[in-house]
């Protein structure tokens, strides 16, 4: 490779990172300044930092439980989708059986529903079952659109595990739930953070669902922000500092699973 | 057969693909019969919040008749296709460029990756709000470059300019979502066996040739994962866009979640809007279907060796 | 089915026989001076009632205030804040879910209609009647404008509830600007007569034409353009100026003809996208709180905008630059030559499935006795009661006038069952026409037939559309 | 400890058979060699005595009970597979010590008995790298060890060796044999070369098409093929098998005569070994007159590829010397002793 071209692939890596960092940039020095300087005609890139939008959208606003709220919410549901999720993955891995690829696909295509649709009669049927308001309801209909997403994935990371480590953990005194459970779920683990990390995103992130399900003291992040946009003006420092909050978890997550991210969603990297 | 403690281990043992599937399968299928199965029922309804008498009286086919001559949805409808094509075509363009570009950039390849995620993991809500101040025509940031770059008149605001709201609210969904398929790309790319490239350089193929003749068909199986997954994702795009324009200016950027929302949460017309929704679903199964079984599965086959024969074959 | 039970078949389960009922008003209106919060709200210590309302100042401080309430009856209140639109659709469903979450609901009027007539809520008349629930001290028939009383809470001739904010437009503009000797002297030359308010719509033009200048970022006006209600309630402003109405109707709750695209109404829709010229370029993209900022920046001469905002670009310096400049009028005559303003507001109301209605009521009629609503109003509010607009301290604010002239010449609109789908279509043809892909005949021809197919025979088209 | 499989079949769903009511029984102690080629259902039969298939028809019986139904754990077999299958995310020692901790041995125990058998693998020093750091020859011991350390009664291998280059399957071999020599432990070993059978096996169980073709010792395997197939299967070079007709005694195929007497006239196929063949001056009376194609010296060996007519031999003689090369014309002579005879319809053993 020619030193023209190594420094041009360079230069637009470098341009791609600009155009994606440039606005998340913007929203933190928003959440650092005041409503005159964010809303100034000149773009300000310098200017006397304000820390009041913090302690008055999480403190006087209480926003702050909302963040616990997101935790709950989004953890739960990724931890549910797994638990269900992955021994689905497991067989549609391993086993064959007549329509099993119909099946397959009837996983998939519960994540083709408009939610903008199938959230209300949602919710009258777990108004009627008493589950409505309650952080629980909105963590089933996560689960609902990540489970299809979990299935999907592990199918893969499953099925590169070669087949005779399942029997080799048979062989070695496993029971198959023990296999699955001991043996198969470490290995898959790359992937499995992989998987875990996309649907903490889509759950944490998500709006509908939590808007309409979940009542105004279990509200998640997401839903809190809408609240921000007043007609007495958006309150953009305020708006600037939940996005940056709520975006910290999901850094902090996907740095700490980086290394699996990609491994993970290798689909073969488990080989060893 | 044999002794107590032992039996339910064996009987876990045996039902094991059953146990296994059947709890996923539950849950959709609750998820599936419940919400789902309503809404379809619906569709065939009256059902509105708003007015009264309207309590979801059955009424055939009439939501669907009504819905074949909405004008308004069809150009929701089309809107949303040209949408799909449009955002999603240049994602996977871009986002292949750029997961070579990562690939072939091997330093620090993992902090540029981090990096770049970070438009995908804010919520939707915050892309939409955060965009919308950066095109804010009187002291949005990007408005004010491009217009000093020359690429924006005065007179001119992105979101205001009926021609311009469209392809703006696509760059946006680029924007999100490019890294999305940078990352999927991205992982296929390091997962390629190396004998294939060698083997094609070793045949005097060109850097270009190599591409198109190995890594392309090798990654086929993953670019229609994600083609498929960001298609049926962009379908249902609404948030952004709807802190965005509201599907303005008229009806230009009024993408068919945006009027199955007014159908339902403002209208409260919940017979129509399931039609609606219904009709959606329905093509977007039919083309995940024709896709699935066009490209991705035929693919899966082949890829996974089939297991059986393997073992008589030993 | 629903079906509306009647306010005074609860309270007969409650009293026990309509002679019960007879003898308490006749206690109440003799001992009227015996009346007080704490023992009425005795048997309701320990409730706790729960509402729900719009993420602004006015229920703010009302979630300030509630304190004091609670305090004198240990009934405790709790608010749950939401975004606009938001807070609509949380009652909806709540209402149509019949699960009763909320005991008192604070919504925007033009709901009243799905409301009532869907039978999700209690009129509020048999508290009103009950003489140990009522306080005789509230008249609201002699404290509240009348008018806006009777379109915020009001449905067919029965009371609802009683208005928690009673918002109004007017006109905002720069007087500092206006007291410009150079600006006086080039106007003067230029149009004929002297600088001064926008007192017609003709000068409300000819103001924003000559203060645009799109070189030093300064422009006449700025229209609220987005597709967003905010677009419909601005245009309303003019549509009633020309003279114009989307129905020819006595009331909100009525259904009559469809007046929306008469000449008067496309010749008001017709000057409103005019204004465009002299807005910003992302005037389109603009709903109330974008023009806000433009004015807390000091960026646009004119506008027409909401009373309760006012405060925010008047008196409050951390987000206004332009505290003390600041002229307020009543929206500027047009063709129809006589005072408008627009009948808009937020409710308070009680569903049918609440199961503490009483404390509810209770709480909302201390909630409209002057101190309270006094306080409310200078934290942000609107209130209804004209001896609040009287006091020295509300006087004091540079928009009490104009906001009290409004609210006299308020005109209602639709609070049918079908209205919020009546506001969504003309917004959409209204954001068409602005966008420039049809004409104003066109686009309200559009509105008028399918608000007709929307309504059927109770509103026949007056302008038929070929 | 005494396994016995009774009419055991298996079809796959796909249709194909893989095994065809196999009845086959060994003792404790035993080095049992399943042999075949590909597709003979050798490695089915295997798995189907661990319990990772399940019979279609018959029945597994190890001391008389019947194991078919038990899953594999309850087995007391163990198994090393072809790709070793070690579990990547473990280091060596904890791959070996898994079968001890699942199976609740006591964690003294474990590391002792770990250690040992690790001691006993010459792979002491290895314990501690993950399986992408050992060498395929590493991986397989640990594979093995794995698969002995706790003392299983059936060790099962599904051609362990055949990912390893040619060298190190013969250490290993010779391992293996000393391994089942200390620990007394049942062998059952998949291969499909014949070398490793006959080298392993203290009886080998040939397979073909999912029938059980021969069992028995590798010298009766050797000496007493019970089909053509066997064998030319077993040995190599194989056996000379050549299609012919029987006629007054004397057994006909082309140019080749060779006398049979007793034998009923009719096709006849007629076996030597390529080390039982005489090779003789070309002049001499009794012998068969051939012409060498190709002559292989792999020393201490001498393979002569003769032909006469359409018939081709390979002779082996050990240790001698010839001066035939390519187009030479020898005589051969097939002693009498050494010759098989198989039906020329099913290639069963004729006495």
């Amino acid at each position: 490779m020619s030193r023209a071209w190594r420094a041009a692939m360079l230069a637009a890596l470098l341009a791609v990172l600009v155009v994606a960092l440039t606005p998340y940039v913007w929203i933190i020095l928003t959440s650092f300044k005041s409503r005159l300087d964010a809303l100034a005609d000149h773009p300000v890139w310098l200017f006397t930092p304000t820390f009041a939008h913090y302690p008055k959208v999480f403190i006087d606003k209480q926003y702050l439980p909302l963040v616990w709220n997101s935790a709950l919410v989004a953890s739960s549901s990724t931890v549910l989708s797994l638990v269900v999720g992955a021994p689905a993955a497991y067989v549609f891995a391993r086993n064959d059986f007549a329509g099993k690829e119909d099946l397959f696909f009837f996983f998939l295509t519960t994540r083709m529903a408009p939610p903008i649709s199938v959230v209300v009669p949602m919710f009258l049927l777990f108004t009627a079952v008493g589950l409505t308001d309650r952080p629980a309801a909105v963590i089933i209909a996560h689960t609902s659109f990540n489970l299809s997403l979990v299935v999907w994935m592990m199918r893969g990371f499953f099925a590169d595990i070669p087949r005779e480590i399942d029997e080799a953990a048979l062989m070695d005194g496993h029971g198959r739930l023990g296999a699955f459970a001991r043996v198969l779920l470490p290995l898959a683990a790359p992937g499995l953070a992989a998987t875990a990390i996309l649907c903490f995103i889509l759950s944490w992130n998500e709006f509908l669902y939590a808007f309409i399900l979940v009542a105004f003291e279990s509200r998640t992040l997401t839903v809190g922000i809408p609240g921000l946009v007043t007609p007495h003006g958006t309150l953009w420092g305020q708006v600037a500092a939940v996005a940056v909050v709520a975006t910290l978890p999901i850094v902090i997550f996907t740095m700490a699973v980086q290394r699996h991210l990609v491994r993970g969603l290798t689909f073969g990297a488990v080989k060893g | 057969m044999r002794a107590g403690g032992a039996r339910l281990g064996a009987f876990v043992d045996r039902q094991l693909s059953v146990l296994f599937v059947a709890p996923a399968f539950v849950v959709l299928l609750i998820i599936l019969v419940g919400p789902f199965g309503y809404m379809m029922w619906t569709a065939f309804t009256d059902l509105s919040f708003a007015l009264p008498g309207h309590d979801g009286n059955f009424v055939g086919f009439a939501n669907f008749r009504r819905l074949m001559h909405d004008s308004f949805f069809w150009d929701s409808f089309f809107l949303t296709l040209r949408f799909v094509v449009a955002a999603v075509s240049i994602e996977f363009l871009l986002g292949f460029a750029v997961a070579l570009l990562i690939y072939h950039q091997v330093t620090r390849r993992r902090l540029v990756l981090t990096a770049l995620l970070v438009p995908m993991m804010l919520a939707p809500v915050a892309v939409g709000l955060i965009w919308k101040l950066l095109l804010q025509g009187d002291f949005g940031m990007l408005t004010y470059y491009l217009r000093a770059a020359g690429l924006l008149g005065t007179d001119q605001a992105v979101l205001s300019d009926a021609p311009l709201v469209f392809p703006a609210i696509i760059a946006i969904d680029v924007w999100e979502w490019t890294p999305f398929v940078v990352l999927v790309l991205l992982a296929g790319l390091m997962s390629l066996p190396r004998e294939p490239f060698e083997a094609a350089v070793m045949d005097g193929a060109n850097r270009y040739q190599v591409f198109r003749d190995v890594t392309l068909p090798l990654l086929r199986p993953i670019v229609a994962l994600v083609v498929l997954l960001r298609s049926i994702d962009a379908f249902k795009e609404f948030d952004k866009v709807f802190i965005l324009t509201g599907g303005g200016p008229g009806t230009t950027t009024e993408l068919l979640s945006i009027y199955t929302y007014r159908m339902n949460f403002k209208d409260w017309d919940l017979g129509y809007g399931a039609a609606c929704a219904f009709m959606v679903y329905l093509v977007v199964l039919i083309l995940c279907a024709v896709f699935h079984k066009a490209v991705f599965w035929q693919e899966g086959r082949v890829s996974a060796p089939a297991p059986e024969p393997v073992a008589v074959t030993a | 089915m629903r079906k509306h039970q009647t306010s005074t078949q609860v309270r007969y389960r409650r009293w026990g026989t309509a002679g019960g009922l007879a003898l308490a008003m006749t206690l109440g209106a003799s001992q009227a001076g015996a009346w007080n919060l704490e023992d009425a709200a005795a048997p309701y210590r320990g409730a706790t009632i729960r509402t729900i309302g719009e993420s602004l100042p006015p229920l703010e401080a009302l979630a300030k205030l509630k304190g004091k309430f609670e305090k004198m009856t240990g009934i405790t209140v709790e608010v749950e804040m939401y975004e606009h639109s938001e807070a609509v659709n949380k009652v909806m469903l709540d209402l149509n879910s019949r699960r009763g979450r909320y005991d008192f609901i604070i919504q925007p009027h033009r709901e009243l209609g799905r409301f009532v007539e869907n039978g999700h809520l209690v009129s509020i008349k048999k508290f009103m009647d009950d003489p140990k629930l009522r306080d005789p001290s509230f008249q609201p028939e002699k404290v509240l404008y009348p008018r806006l009383w009777k379109e915020i809470s009001w449905y067919k001739g029965k009371m609802y509830g009683f208005p928690f904010t009673a918002l109004n437009m007017f006109t905002w503009y720069r007087k500092d600007l206006l007291a410009n000797p150079v600006e006086k002297a080039g106007f003067r030359a230029r149009y004929g007569y002297d600088l001064g308010p926008p007192q017609t719509l003709d000068q409300y033009r000819d103001l924003a034409e000559w203060f645009t200048r799109p070189g030093k970022g300064f422009y006449g006006t700025a229209i609220q353009g987005k597709r967003h209600e905010a677009l419909w309630y601005e245009w309303l402003n003019f549509l009633y100026a020309y003279g114009g109405d989307m129905m020819k109707t006595a009331s909100g709750s009525e259904c009559g003809p469809i007046i929306v695209n008469s000449p008067e109404a496309i010749a008001a829709t017709e000057y409103y996208k005019g204004l465009m010229k002299f807005s910003p370029p992302d005037t389109l993209n603009y709903f109330w709180d974008d023009v806000m900022a433009l004015m807390q920046q000091g960026k646009v001469f004119e506008l027409i905008m909401w009373d309760d905002a006012t405060y925010a670009v008047a008196v409050d310096r951390n987000v206004s630059k332009v505290v003390g400049k600041m002229g307020f009028a009543p929206t500027p005559l047009g063709p129809a030559k006589k005072r408008v303003g627009q009948v808009e507001g937020w409710t308070y109301l009680i569903p049918k499935y609440s199961r503490n209605q009483e404390a509810a009521f209770l709480f909302i009629q201390w909630m409209m006795a002057f101190d309270q609503q006094l306080e409310q109003h200078l934290n942000g509010g609107a209130s209804a009661r004209p001896d609040v607009y009287a006091d020295s301290r509300v006087q004091a604010l540079p928009y009490s006038k104009a906001a009290m002239e409004s609210n006299e010449a308020a005109i209602a609109k639709p609070t049918i069952p079908a209205s919020p789908q009546l506001t969504d279509i003309l917004v959409r043809e209204l954001s068409s026409y602005l966008a420039g892909s049809k004409s104003a005949k066109a686009a309200l021809d559009t509105a008028a037939v399918e608000m007709h197919d929307l309504l059927g025979d109770c509103a026949p088209l007056e302008y038929p559309v070929p | 400890m005494a396994v016995a499989f009774r009419g055991v079949s298996k079809v796959f769903v796909d249709g194909t058979v893989a095994l065809d009511t196999l009845d086959l029984g060994f003792e404790t102690g035993e080095f049992v060699v399943l042999l075949g080629p590909s597709g003979s259902g050798k490695t089915t039969a295997c798995r189907i005595l661990a319990g990772l298939e399940t019979p279609s028809a018959g029945v597994i019986e190890v001391d008389g009970r019947d194991i078919t139904g038990l899953p594999p754990r309850e087995r007391g077999m163990s198994m090393v597979f072809q790709n070793y299958a070690l579990y990547a995310h473990r280091t060596a020692y904890q791959n070996i010590a898994y079968p001890l901790r699942v199976r609740g041995a006591p964690k003294a125990d474990i590391d002792r008995m770990v250690r040992a058998m690790a001691e006993m693998l010459r792979i002491g020093d290895l314990l501690d790298r993950r399986p992408r750091q050992l060498s395929g020859g590493e991986a397989q011991r640990v594979a093995v060890a794995r698969a002995l350390v706790w003392r299983p009664d059936i060790c099962l291998m599904d051609e362990p060796l055949s990912n390893l280059d040619a060298l190190l399957r013969l250490n290993t071999r010779t391992e293996l044999k000393r391994l089942h020599r200390e620990l007394n432990t049942t062998f059952v070993f998949v291969t499909h070369d014949q070398e490793e059978a006959m080298s392993l096996g203290t009886r080998i169980a040939v397979l073909r098409d999912g029938r059980l073709v021969q069992f028995d010792t590798p010298g009766r395997i050797y000496r007493e093929p019970a089909t053509r197939f066997v064998a030319e299967f077993i040995g190599r070079p194989a056996m000379n098998t050549i299609d012919g007709v029987v006629a007054d005694g004397v057994f006909h195929a082309g140019a080749l005569a060779v006398p049979v007497p007793g034998r009923p006239p009719g096709p006849l196929v007629l076996g030597i070994r390529p080390e039982d063949v005489v090779v003789t001056g070309a002049d001499e009376a009794a012998a068969i007159a051939v012409t060498v194609d190709v002559v292989e010296r792999i020393e201490p060996d001498l393979l002569l590829f003769v032909r006469t007519g359409e018939v081709a031999l390979v002779a082996r003689s050990l240790g001698k010397t010839t001066d035939a090369g390519p187009g030479d014309a020898i005589g051969l002579a097939l002693p009498p002793p050494a010759l098989h005879f198989f039906d020329a319809a099913t290639g069963v053993r004729l006495p």
